[in-house]
């Protein structure tokens, strides 16, 4: 069942059709390869192949798959449909702009649209993902900080920032210094004053953070960080918890990534791609990459190349353009008060599951959740168990883990993110199942210790995995 | 709205076992100050009419798939086998995430393997990761990654190297105080080896074919740049092209970076495409992106999972390889599946077809008076042409006739004036081609 | 061919195996007289040229999806809501059979035993089966089943039944001997109970809203039919109508047979739909088609499999119920996934506003000069008007105008002279409907 | 996990997306109905339902399946995506002729097509399925005799024949007289004369019949039948056996049906839609359903409702069309060449799988088969054990079964087909299955006694569930 596709190859077969060619076969007078080793296989085999391999899969479509940070929500099915149409998916980016007119304006109306969302001024859709909206962002308030001549290169996190906060920080070429959380799990504000200074160019925050909890002295913060001279990054991944409810923008955030493949339902992709928009306010504007589609006084739409205080391209062309027609046309489909009301219900599943597992589970922090909130295993400890124990079992009951070991000032964090695509009944069963887990824990360790028992395979040897990595397949 | 599944009874009575009574309390959190107010003027629309919306914006556009077309310029249209679509849009691939359980992931962690395999075979390097955003920016984390291995501060780069990928090397680069130089062409529109000295290089970034079409002299610059004990990056923004030239390995690149689109993926004016990324292994432990490897099981079952996590951002953080965290995963399983139905035959056959098509074309250009090929060297499917006059007015007489003309490459290249970029695939039929070129002959007669 | 997965060497070594040296061998026993030794005249084509064939026919049609269209009569057009194919396209639905081994069908056998509930709730009968062809075989085999049912040889059938579903009818039955007497409509084009005795009836089958789009007196019918100790069979070729109608059961319908065609699946030009049939339990053993039953595994595990095959052709042979085999079960499982989708609300909502367009299209029509409609009686989704002159002319007129008019009823029905029945549904918005009434208007004045 | 849809209802929520609408509401001036009883149930959970629904289904894309008389052979994609074009899809079957032209025209080729490859002058398409194709093909004959004033009505149907075939004979009003297998597997010509006779209208015969063997004496029995006044049915279920290598005009058959759904690889859909095309020779091509495609002079094609020898309408419109259409890209995608080959592999396929299992499994008739071919089980019965005990067990071992008890004349009937779809090693694995199975049924009889073990649910209790039947399921 496992066999790899290239296992399967047998010479002389080919699920290829090509058109004979019609024109004269040119003479060729450039070097050439040899054989390149692909495998050699029927079209119904190869179909086989994936259909059987995707089945080994848990998904969104499949089940409960609350993974923290991630926003594993549903994805709409219409969604697909429209990047799909071919006058979205079959244009060339370097067509004349009169001959895409479409895209542009979606472009431009998605732009609109994440603005109003987030009470900025323009976005960019140019960052593929996330961590590349986070680079996009600090290279623009580099430029910014460039501009006036400022001498600035630290960038303020917290400790329980996502990782890709500090690696996009260190990819910016900026210093990271971390920035505690106090007894409430927000940023620690006579720590955040004792690091601000003349060299702090930015503070990156997540605000739900990634414990789920709103920083509730977010305007102190802000205040605190302008003062002394710097600006705000706002990393969107958690824009679900405050959607219609709270704008970054009126927080005080002076950049904000958004990933649309959380909040704004694209798919996930088993990886990617994602697509992570970047909106400033006003003053950064000019920085923004090209190009950037204008409206003109026309009503036509162009792409925009000549913006001489750009930092440039972070990508070509327009970004995941396809993935960025997928949210539009998400957008639309909720419109605003729906946006607001996928925030209220996905903080209400949220609130819900935690209060059905709090007392079996660790909260280390007891406030009222946003999106997600996260609980601790420490006391699985005593039983001989860790944290990823507890993921495992959960895979045998049917369940997709959480986000485990993350943020990494809870121990044995367990991340939980229900979004408000699920249902009640999901959600006990999903808390039933904790409970049970708990409970196992307690009386027979060993069913989670040798966690999981029915998936496609067993518990993966990762250390044997990694001592003598394989990357890739070989004939044997 | 039909995406919740919380009933007006459910939210009741969860509210109620919090002991709520109104779900503003959930968001009492926040400071009354920034509690936003407003509604967003953005109307709900049904189903039907969304589809209306969006059909509404793609008609709006002339698409490469009803109207001939000759652009390439690091996006190719090339045929889609019917069966891609039905794999990749299997649920459990789409809608799943990063395998980070892998017990329940094997689907994704075999393709990533299979993929990062087929990527080894095309290019003959040792290790390939699962994907970065695209060409561009694959090959800016290349440079970054040959800084990590040599230490070196300065990157040569091609100018023939796509601009867009220069153009996002330089804002990568800027802030960590890189230095980009470029490296002209000669007059054979290949790398000019003699102009530039390579001793400070990190490493050489040459594109393969490069951005006007010429196939590089590779072996030559891949000496070149080892001699300086710098790296060799090899690029390619037409991955079709590894079907028919030599394997990157074969040059001694230590590097290959480049865009994988034309492996399944339809235009997508631009994005989602497929940044490749593969090196030898000596390297691996400096690699942006994810990694997936062979294992076992507890019982000794075959089964794949992430591997080297500790060069990547959530544990190293700061220190890590890269802040990529999100890829492309959907795009190497098109490129995989496109590859697997391809086949070794196949893909080669694509290759040649490209390169017949695309000299078909250059040959009967250069019959039309005026135009000429920029330079006389060997190229795959693209070819640059000088016209009589701005290249612009010829796209719109071409669109006139219903046909997308060529890339003008006076904007990135102000040096060739009135220069074209034209791209022939396997689906550009004769009868487009020979079209084009009457449609070019009679615009130029209309010239004179 | 890529879709033979037998390498040449695999072709050899098989022949080895067999001791043979020539496929030829194994076509042996075909008599030389009869052994084709021409070549089919038929040039294979690449996917992209297939594709290119088969869209070059598809864009000679006038599509209704691109075009407004009123066309009715048995085949509606209505909104299909996107995720219906993401989940009929699974591999494991579509490419499945009839779940003959239970044990590895359980999807397909509990996607029917819940269509069944659906039509059961739709309909208020006990039994549905999987599904006939269409409409009009449902019929035919309806008025079959009565037969068996009753032992009588007549049947009696609205002459406002579908014009196909009766031609359907008399081919069924005229082999057999059976006689089929049309019950004409009365002067409000509803069954004209009076015209007809009953007494000799196998059944009475009635079609509601009837096929002039009239909703018939069920209830009278029903009982009517029954004094005479007939059965009443509930006929439909607007699936939505059983959002808004009583159920078939409140009229004590015996059978109900009717086209689904409406629940989730396109015009088709007519094919492949939903043949829809459910009857009393108490003639279940004369039902024909496959039944599925809640059943359990050894393990005590709810399950679902075939019940009642004993009726069936496979067992029965010349004794069944039918010789139906093959049906229409991925339209059955469509149908499923757009009740399930619709809900209880979203359908009674079509159903309503089917209602409503269709009335604003007849209160608008009728105050065009000249145009008028057939009968003042409630009515549904359709309506039939009469014109001053040949309906197809009007249609052609419209056509110049981009719309696809109604259905010309004096082919079928050569008493209704110039009538027309045009449909609405949801999708037709108020300013297509305003659009075609206009452009009726303007013909119409373009004729005097 | 088997929850039904219903019992997933919540009362308020939905899976429709409705346009409000945009007309005055009018009156409801109609008798109207009560709450129906549909779930309530949003667009997520309907998905995952469905979603996974499938996956406890086994299929051709998951595995082999060599579901004997069935020809489950791989559906290629292409199909499915040409039948969902718009321009197909979306038209409706009163439009006019001239907005229908490609569809007229595509009926027209497959016509053309069909007719080559089967030997015979016409094709309709209506039929929607192979039963209903014989059907139509008996009431061809029948009014072909009622024209020429003959009375018969006898059907003579070999005892190898499907079900379908009396079923048939039945509904069209026939007498079934059934005519006995010889020892070669084939029509016993001394049975069959004894049959014959004036009151005999037709012989409907399967060729290569059910046991997968071609009848060796195709033209002394349509001699035989002829001469007698009566016609040759054909019933095309296994035309996958001859294609391209002998066709049933050329054997004497004078109406054949086709299933699309078998050779001409369209999707079986769980059961359907199929479609199962007759064709005719000359002398009854007048009598052929309404509507049929005509080409007129001037190159235009018509929907030609006049034909007053007709025997009239034997569905509604043109038949199953999106089926049709997956035929014809079929026939395209292989062209003639491709038929051909198909065929040849199909019978090298079974031919070879039948040389790895013969001696494990009594083989009733000792020939060279054609694209199929049955096995006994006879055997199974010394160790407690039915063909059935053998079928559930392959599906333990990762096949569906092949068709079992059937055909009647070989005790225990195992009916294996492989299709050209399957490639050398597939059914090497496939034979190993059945050698293992033949082994277990020696030495461990329960194993396919309690068969299977490992399936979504295990061996299901037929007899109660017919015992009481439930047909659909109600609010408890
Ligand atoms: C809090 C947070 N920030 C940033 C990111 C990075 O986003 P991406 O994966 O789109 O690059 C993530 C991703 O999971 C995240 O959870
Ligand atoms: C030999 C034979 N004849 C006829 C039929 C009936 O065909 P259909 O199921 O398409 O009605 C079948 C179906 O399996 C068959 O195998």
């Amino acid at each position: 069942m496992s066999e790899l596709i290239f296992e399967k190859s047998r010479h002389g077969c080919s699920g290829c059709s090509l058109t004979p060619l019609d024109v004269p076969a040119a003479p060729l007078d450039i070097p050439t390869r040899d054989r390149i080793g692909l495998p050699e296989i029927s079209e119904p085999e190869v179909v086989r192949h994936f259909v059987n391999l995707s089945q080994k899969n848990f998904s969104v479509d499949n089940g409960f798959y609350p993974l923290g940070s991630c926003t594993m929500k549903y994805n709409p099915k219409i969604n697909e449909d429209m990047a799909a149409l071919p006058g979205f998916a079959w244009l060339h980016p370097y067509q004349p702009d009169c001959t895409i007119q479409g895209a542009l304006e979606l472009i431009w109306e998605l732009d609109q649209a994440l603005s109003e969302i987030a009470g900025m001024t323009r976005f960019t859709l140019q960052p593929a993902a996330g961590a590349h909206g986070e680079l996009t962002g600090l290279l623009l308030i580099t430029r910014h900080f460039e501009q006036k001549g400022e001498k600035r290169d630290i960038v303020l996190i917290p400790d329980s920032a996502h990782g890709t906060n500090p690696a996009s920080a260190a990819l910016a070429g900026c210093r990271v210094v971390v920035v505690r959380s106090d007894a409430r799990g927000g940023v620690d504000l006579d720590d955040l004053s004792t690091k601000l200074s003349d060299r702090v160019m930015a503070l990156m925050l997540t605000n739900p953070n990634t414990l789920g909890l709103f920083d509730e002295n977010i305007l102190r913060i802000a205040d605190l960080v302008h003062r002394a001279g710097g600006l705000l990054y706002y990393d969107g991944a958690n824009l679900e918890g405050t959607c219609g409810f709270a704008r970054p923008g009126d927080m005080g955030f002076d950049v904000v990534h958004i990933n649309l493949h959380k909040t704004f339902s694209t798919p996930h992709g088993g990886g990617g791609p994602g697509s992570g928009p970047v909106g400033v306010k006003a003053l950064l504007v000019p920085y923004l990459p090209v190009p950037l589609v204008e409206k003109k006084a026309d009503g036509t739409f162009a792409a925009e190349w000549d913006r001489p205080e750009s930092i440039g391209m972070m990508r070509s062309f327009f970004g995941n353009f396809l993935v960025a027609v997928k949210a539009y046309t998400y957008i639309l489909s909720l419109g605003g008060l729906g946006l607001r009301q996928m925030t209220a219900d996905a903080v209400l599943n949220a609130n819900y599951l935690l209060s059905l597992v709090r007392e079996a589970y660790e909260l280390p922090y007891n406030r009222v959740c946003k999106h997600e909130f996260v609980l601790s295993t420490h006391k699985f400890g005593e039983w001989g168990l860790k944290v990823i124990d507890v993921a495992k079992r959960l895979l045998d009951k049917g369940f997709h883990a959480p986000t485990v070991a993350f943020p990494q000032i809870v121990e044995g964090a367990l991340m939980v993110e229900p979004t408000e695509t699920e249902s009640k009944s999901t959600l006990e069963a999903f808390a039933r199942a904790l409970l049970e887990i708990e409970e196992e824990a307690r009386t027979h360790p060993e069913l989670l210790h040798e966690a999981p028992h029915n998936t496609p395979v067993r518990r993966i040897d990762d250390v044997a995995a990694n001592r003598n990595p394989v990357f890739r397949w070989k004939r044997s | 709205m039909r995406y919740f599944p919380l009933s007006p009874d459910d939210r009741r009575e969860m509210l109620a076992a919090l002991g709520i009574s109104d779900n503003k309390e959930l968001f009492a959190d926040i400071p009354p100050a920034i509690r936003f107010q407003g509604e967003f003027q953005i109307p709900a629309l049904s189903e039907p009419e969304v589809t209306r919306r969006l059909e509404g914006l793609a008609d709006k556009n002339v698409n490469a798939k009803s109207t001939p077309s000759f652009l390439g310029g690091g996006i190719y249209q090339h045929y889609i086998p019917a069966a891609i679509r039905h794999l990749v849009m299997r649920s459990e691939f789409y809608t799943a995430y990063t395998p980070y359980q892998a017990e329940v992931s094997q689907g994704t962690l075999q393709a990533i393997f299979e993929y990062q395999t087929m990527i080894c075979l095309l290019s003959g390097m040792d290790v390939t990761n699962a994907s970065m955003y695209d060409g561009a920016t694959a090959v800016a984390e290349a440079a970054l990654m040959a800084r990590a291995v040599t230490g070196k501060n300065q990157i040569l780069v091609a100018r023939s190297l796509h601009p867009q990928y220069r153009a996002v090397l330089r804002t990568y680069l800027h802030p960590l105080g890189l230095e980009v130089v470029e490296v002209p062409w000669n007059e054979k529109g290949q790398l000019d080896l003699a102009a530039t000295p390579a001793e400070n290089a990190a490493c050489l970034i040459l594109q393969n074919p490069n951005f006007l079409g010429l196939v590089e002299d590779c072996a030559a610059a891949g000496q070149w740049i080892h001699t300086a004990s710098g790296l060799f990056v090899y690029a390619f923004a037409e991955a079709i092209s590894l079907g028919l030239f030599p394997p990157a390995a074969s040059f001694d690149a230590d590097i290959v970076a480049g865009e994988g689109q034309s492996l399944g993926m339809p235009p997508s004016f631009g994005g989602p495409g497929l940044g490749v990324f593969a090196a030898k292994e000596k390297y691996v432990r400096r690699m942006p992106g994810r990694l997936v490897g062979a294992a076992q099981d507890v019982d000794g079952k075959r089964a794949f999972v992430m591997v080297l996590a500790t060069r990547e951002q959530h544990i190293r953080r700061e220190k890590a390889t890269s802040n990529i965290c999100s890829n492309q995963a959907l795009c190497a399983l098109t490129a995989l599946t496109y590859l697997s139905l391809m086949g070794e035959e196949g893909f080669r056959q694509v290759a040649e077809q490209c390169f017949c098509k695309a000299h078909y074309l250059a040959d009967r250009l250069e019959k039309v008076a005026g135009v000429k090929s920029l330079f006389q060297t060997p190229f795959f499917n693209e070819v640059a042409v000088v016209l009589p006059s701005d290249p612009h007015r010829l796209n719109e007489a071409l669109l006139q006739k219903g046909i997308l003309g060529g890339i003008p490459l006076g904007r990135d290249y102000p040096e060739l004036g009135n220069a074209m970029l034209l791209a022939a695939t396997e689906v550009n039929s004769k009868e487009e081609i020979d079209r084009l070129v009457q449609a070019v002959a009679e615009w130029r007669g209309g010239q004179r």
